[in-house]
């Protein structure tokens, strides 16, 4: 009886090792998607990485001149835009002047698309940011981290002329910027190569800039490292990384609005892992009996 | 209704504060004498250093100044510093830079190697100013070594030695030892298994170009594979992403062939382009994978995300997945989906250990003794920190 | 970006549904759609590095440009230097670069094949020379300034363990045993760490995407979401 | 001489890129910076080769007639579309402009494309979670349990699961944890041993110990 027993969840445990992948497919979109239909309000815990970036915000006084460096495209805009938007409303709520720039052909494409965002926000609709007072883009160079290096000596040589052709020297905002020193805060949002650890390479080891960073998920473990030894000082990581940030910052957005499917999702893929060493387990229990 | 005590002190309070203000802003205007803080003209920055940046190609100069004692946090009124610049010291000053409060550096890159320099640095408060007297004469130049980097210097020099003499001692013909790795010994065993079942192997070499150390280490265990693919006359497939990769992999598979005896066996379209795109490359294996169930498949090179995709795919159509990439992000889901991985450094330590060439194996040799001294420097550089005898960490400052 | 059930989104999200439909198995739309990012990513990068790097690095430079068309945005290049007002502009040299280049197409050639391993061999020695000294500088100078710290609480110490641990079991000239196979372990408990803990950050990532996708579709397209 | 040449090639130019590293002065200055310009322009070059062999491949199917060859033709036609689009149509070097015909291949057609698939790893992530992810050893254990605290504690349900315990030993903080001491430690082991096997292999290629990647004669 005991034995018809084992062989019944063994047959069970078997039959769900061998589960079709797409069940599992399904679980993680339901699991998506219900979430974007709920409200329920999470309470997000503040890391100290990102508290370092809110920190060197704050410390800068209206005027002040911020570099954010775009180097992702779409397909990891889900995880950095929501960065880029909370970061941009800060700067332009505080008088602070962006300046835009991208190592990513694609990158300052994506910081059109978060200030056309910015544009229609209910906050900003009286004072819209506008070109060359609140922020200038300076488009995507090619070299990668010799882009940096080059900055490093001279921005404006670097880049002659801005992303719609203006000579760089003739922008306001660009006015005595020659190099990292009259940089007061570099904000680099980066999913991959080039992207912060050559930041760090280049603008901080050899120029001594302020870095802090926004990362993918997947890139940000391996920047930890540079954290603690204080090349960078701040850094958000992931979808979490932005809504510590839009909560620091201020501005519930899209990184707020994603956290309870994140949540779900996460719980969906650490139930499989049990499910899956149980079963497992289980199967071999028997077999070594 | 007559004003009350309050809004009269607080009038009065305006009407002073305007008069001394327009006063300050007078007396400011012929010396820049530091006045009371709070209402007028603010302090000048103090100990303005101006040198020649040290280890550089010329063309620039730092100045180095202590903040003005009105530059605190809290001060909004303090906006910062105006850089001047001339080439005499009493006249001809021009604006050529501005820092923000809080800044004490500022680097001008517009100096003309050799020339005399003056430097004037004054605060900004409200439309107030004041200045500092001019320091100088200073002029930039540039420098025949990098003294920042005279560590990295010794220290690679110290490494390329050690490598260099390993190497000439391996081709001396003197065993070195090296221990085994695991993911390395499957190899064998995962071709041959390909050849009973009768099915293809796969190569992937990643999806970096030959610019990538880590391509061409892939590269190199791709010759040991190609060889015993030509001994067994098992199909080989070699999709590759880069052009450069694909003219590389083509002659090294073709050369592999050729020792092996069986040139005729070896032809161009084992080895074939895809696309540069990193999904599209991954999407495109993705397909052949699925619908030639190949038997093995080997992941060696650079990889960022497509390397769950395929990892992935591969395990669910069964092949023995052997895969080695010194990309930290990828090698969780090698670990867990193939059957083996080398790890980080073991990838290049692979290539040494399947050809037993006195280089590879010289040169494995030479980082072990690179990572002696760094274990070496940890230790003792700890203890050393731990007793504060003195600042030990300052020996390996980069620039 | 444009919000609604425009026919531009329809397309992207018929595209977006054709990929994933692969998840259900192999079918025409997904082949489709493989075909279509297949041509269209190599074009993508076949026109983006014309424009953004051929054009402005090559032709620019020389003056290539401005001899097939005069346009407002280029200046002289070097061959209108020399030729023009007969002085030398050292970027008359990227004329090279065009050389080794072309050196590169040569692979179209069965038997002038051998011509390619020139701009090859260039391109091994530029990354070489970069490398080794960026990468020693920063990854592991900096890093090993960084592991020096005084060992005087838990945290420090497991920094310190860890490392010297991780780089032990990286130590190929002695069989892992006794001590050094003891410390080799714990490194690997390091590294396990260490990658379990990309783990999950990478599946963080991986998630986020999809969301974004879902996003596109729910809120985006459908406008279901708010 | 086929491969001497290359082999002098790769010498000059690596110990040119090392010497402006320690000497800052000119000529080496600016010789780095030409030589990465090249470097760009011949790879520049080098995506004709995998263009062309891209369309050979693709033709070769269409003129074979092999199963599903109409898929090639799509690939031919996709890559058409866009490259005539891009040249043609979209207003030269400011072809990424917004509204220019390549902008919108770029957002309606490639964007959407490469977006998914880079999504699709969500779905594979957890197939493998389940299915390869096994405490079949300790090793596998900790990278699990790892795993398992990084997962909870980087999202809000960790918190309010541990919301029993006092703030600063909640699970997000020993996520936090986790990602500033172990994590780091392991993760610069790997780096210092990646920067060391970088060094040794550059210096191979510099000097021509390693000349594997020329193949032969």
């Amino acid at each position: 009886m005991n034995d018809l027993i084992w062989v019944a969840i063994k047959f069970m445990f078997e039959k769900l090792l061998r589960i079709d992948r797409r069940i599992i497919f399904l679980f993680v979109l339901i699991a998506l998607i219900v979430p974007l239909f709920l409200n329920i309000s999470q309470h997000i815990a503040i890391s100290p990485e990102v508290r370092d970036i809110y920190d060197s915000l704050r410390k800068l006084q209206p005027g002040s001149r911020v570099l954010l460096a775009f180097d992702y495209d779409p397909p990891s805009a889900p995880e950095l835009q929501p960065m880029a938007v909370a970061v941009m409303k800060y700067c332009f709520k505080h008088n602070l002047k962006v300046i835009i720039m991208g190592l990513w052909p694609q990158g300052p494409l994506q910081a059109n698309l978060a200030i056309e965002s910015i544009k229609r926000d209910k906050e900003f609709k009286d004072n819209p940011p506008i070109y060359d007072k609140d922020y200038v883009n300076l488009g995507y160079m090619t070299g990668n981290e010799l882009v940096i290096q080059g900055m490093g000596t001279d921005i404006q040589r670097t880049f002659p002329r801005d992303y719609l052709g203006n000579p760089t020297s003739s922008l306001s905002v660009m006015k005595g910027i020659t190099n990292f020193s009259n940089i007061d805060f570099i904000f680099n949002l980066s999913a991959g190569y080039p992207g912060t650890v050559e930041w760090v390479l280049f603008a901080v080891d050899r120029f001594h800039a302020k870095l802090s960073a926004g990362n993918t998920a997947v890139q940000a473990p391996q920047v930890y490292p540079y954290v603690h030894s204080g090349q960078l000082s701040g850094l958000a990581g992931g979808l979490k990384g932005a809504a510590e940030l839009e909560k620091l910052l201020g501005f519930y957005g899209k990184g707020t609005k994603f956290m309870l499917s994140q949540s779900f999702a996460h719980i969906v893929v650490i139930f499989f892992i049990i499910v899956g060493n149980v079963a497992y387990f289980a199967t071999r229990g028997k077999k070594k009996k | 209704m007559y004003p009350t005590k309050k809004a009269l002190l607080e009038t009065s309070k305006f009407i002073f504060l305007l008069l001394s203000f327009l006063v300050l802003m007078n007396v400011s205007a012929f010396c820049a004498v530091p006045e009371d803080p709070s209402y007028g003209a603010p302090a000048p920055p103090t100990d303005l250093v101006v040198r020649d940046v040290p280890n550089d190609a010329g063309g620039a100069i730092i100045l180095h100044w202590d903040p003005s004692v009105d530059d605190v946090e809290g001060n909004d009124k303090f906006i910062g510093y105006e850089i001047l610049r001339s080439t005499s010291p009493d006249s001809g000053f021009k604006v050529i830079g501005t820092a923000t409060a809080g800044s004490t550096e500022l680097t001008d890159n517009q100096t003309v190697d050799g020339k005399k320099y003056y430097y004037i640095v004054r605060s900004l408060m409200g439309s107030s100013i004041a200045e500092a007297w001019p320091v100088g004469p200073v002029s930039s130049s540039q420098q025949w070594f990098n003294l920042g980097r005279i560590n990295s210097f010794i220290a690679l020099l110290i490494l390329s030695t050690a490598i260099l003499w390993y190497i000439h001692r391996a081709r001396r013909g003197d065993t070195l030892f090296i221990r085994k790795i695991a993911g390395l010994e499957a190899v064998d065993e995962a071709v041959g298994r390909a050849t009973e079942m009768g099915k293809a192997i796969y190569y992937i070499p990643g999806t970096q170009d030959m610019d990538n150390v880590q391509t061409i280490a892939g590269v190199t265990i791709l010759g040991r594979v190609a060889k015993l693919t030509a001994q067994y006359e098992t199909p080989l497939d070699v999709p590759v992403s880069r052009s450069l990769v694909m003219i590389t992999a083509r002659e090294i598979v073709k050369e592999a062939y050729l020792n092996a005896g069986r040139p005729d066996a070896y032809n161009d379209s084992m080895v074939h382009y895809l696309t540069d795109d990193q999904f599209g490359y991954a999407a495109a294996i993705d397909g052949m994978v699925v619908r030639e169930k190949p038997a093995t498949i080997f992941y060696m090179g650079a990889f960022y995300a497509e390397s769950l995709i395929l990892a992935e795919t591969g395990n669910s159509v069964g092949a023995i997945q052997i895969a080695g990439t010194a990309m930290p992000a990828q090698l969780p889901f090698f670990i867990a989906a193939c059957d083996y991985t080398l790890i980080g450094e073991e990838l290049f330590a692979a290539s040494a250990y399947l050809s037993k060439e006195p280089k590879l194996l010289g040169s494995l040799k030479g980082q072990d003794f690179g990572k002696l001294c760094i274990l070496g420097i940890i230790i003792i550089g700890s203890i050393i920190q731990t007793f504060g005898i003195f600042d030990f960490t300052s020996i390996f400052t980069v620039q | 970006m444009e919000f609604g059930f425009t026919f531009s989104n329809t397309l992207a999200a018929i595209l977006t549904i054709g990929i994933i439909s692969f998840l259900w198995r192999d079918n025409p739309l997904y082949k489709l759609c493989e075909a279509l990012f297949v041509g269209v990513s190599a074009g993508y990068w076949f026109v983006s590095l014309y424009y953004q790097n051929l054009l402005p690095q090559l032709f620019d430079k020389l003056g290539l440009t401005l001899i097939i068309t005069p346009h407002a945005d280029v200046k002289e290049g070097a061959l209108q230097v020399l030729f023009k007002q007969g002085r030398f502009d050292e970027r008359i040299l990227y004329i090279f670069a065009g050389i080794l280049g072309i050196m590169m197409l040569m692979r179209l050639f069965p038997n002038l094949g051998w011509v390619s391993r020139w701009p090859l061999a260039f391109i091994v020695g530029t990354t070489s020379g970069l490398y080794f000294t960026t990468y020693f500088q920063s990854n592991a100078m900096a890093q090993l300034k960084s592991t020096i710290i005084p060992l005087n609480s838990i945290n420090n110490i497991v920094i310190v363990v860890g490392t010297v641990c991780g780089l032990i079991y990286f130590y190929f000239s002695k069989e892992h045993k006794g001590v050094l196979g003891g410390a080799a372990k714990v490194g690997t408990w390091f590294l396990m760490v260490t990658f379990g803990a990309s783990f999950g950050y990478t599946v963080m990532s991986r998630m986020s995407l999809l969301i974004g996708r879902i996003d596109f579709i729910f809120s985006t397209w459908l406008g279901l979401v708010k | 001489m086929r491969r001497e040449i290359p082999l002098i090639i790769t010498g000059v130019v690596g110990f040119t890129y090392i010497i402006q590293f320690f000497i800052p002065h000119w000529p080496f200055n600016i010789m780095e910076h030409m030589l990465t310009d090249w470097m760009l322009i011949i790879f520049a070059f080098a995506i004709w080769l995998g263009v062309l062999n891209l369309m050979k491949v693709s033709l070769d199917r269409i003129s074979k007639r092999t199963k599903d060859w109409p898929y090639a033709l799509v690939t031919i036609l996709g890559f058409l579309f866009i490259v005539i689009a891009g040249f043609f149509f979209s207003g030269g070097r400011r072809f990424l402009d917004p509204g220019t015909p390549f902008d919108y291949i770029y957002q309606f057609i490639y964007t959407p494309l490469s977006a998914t698939m880079f999504a699709m790893l969500a779905f594979y992530v957890a197939s493998a979670s389940y299915r390869a992810f096994r405490a079949r050893t300790k090793e596998a254990t900790l990278l699990l349990l790892a795993a398992f605290f990084v997962m909870l504690g980087r999202v809000p349900v960790g918190d309010a699961m541990t919301s029993f315990l006092p703030e600063s030993v909640r699970l997000s903080k020993f996520a936090d944890w986790i990602m500033n001491y172990p994590q780091t430690a392991g993760q610069r082991a790997i780096m210092i041993g990646i920067a060391l096997g970088i060094v040794s292999t550059s210096l191979r290629l510099i000097l021509g110990i390693e000349r594997s990647h020329l193949g032969s004669d």
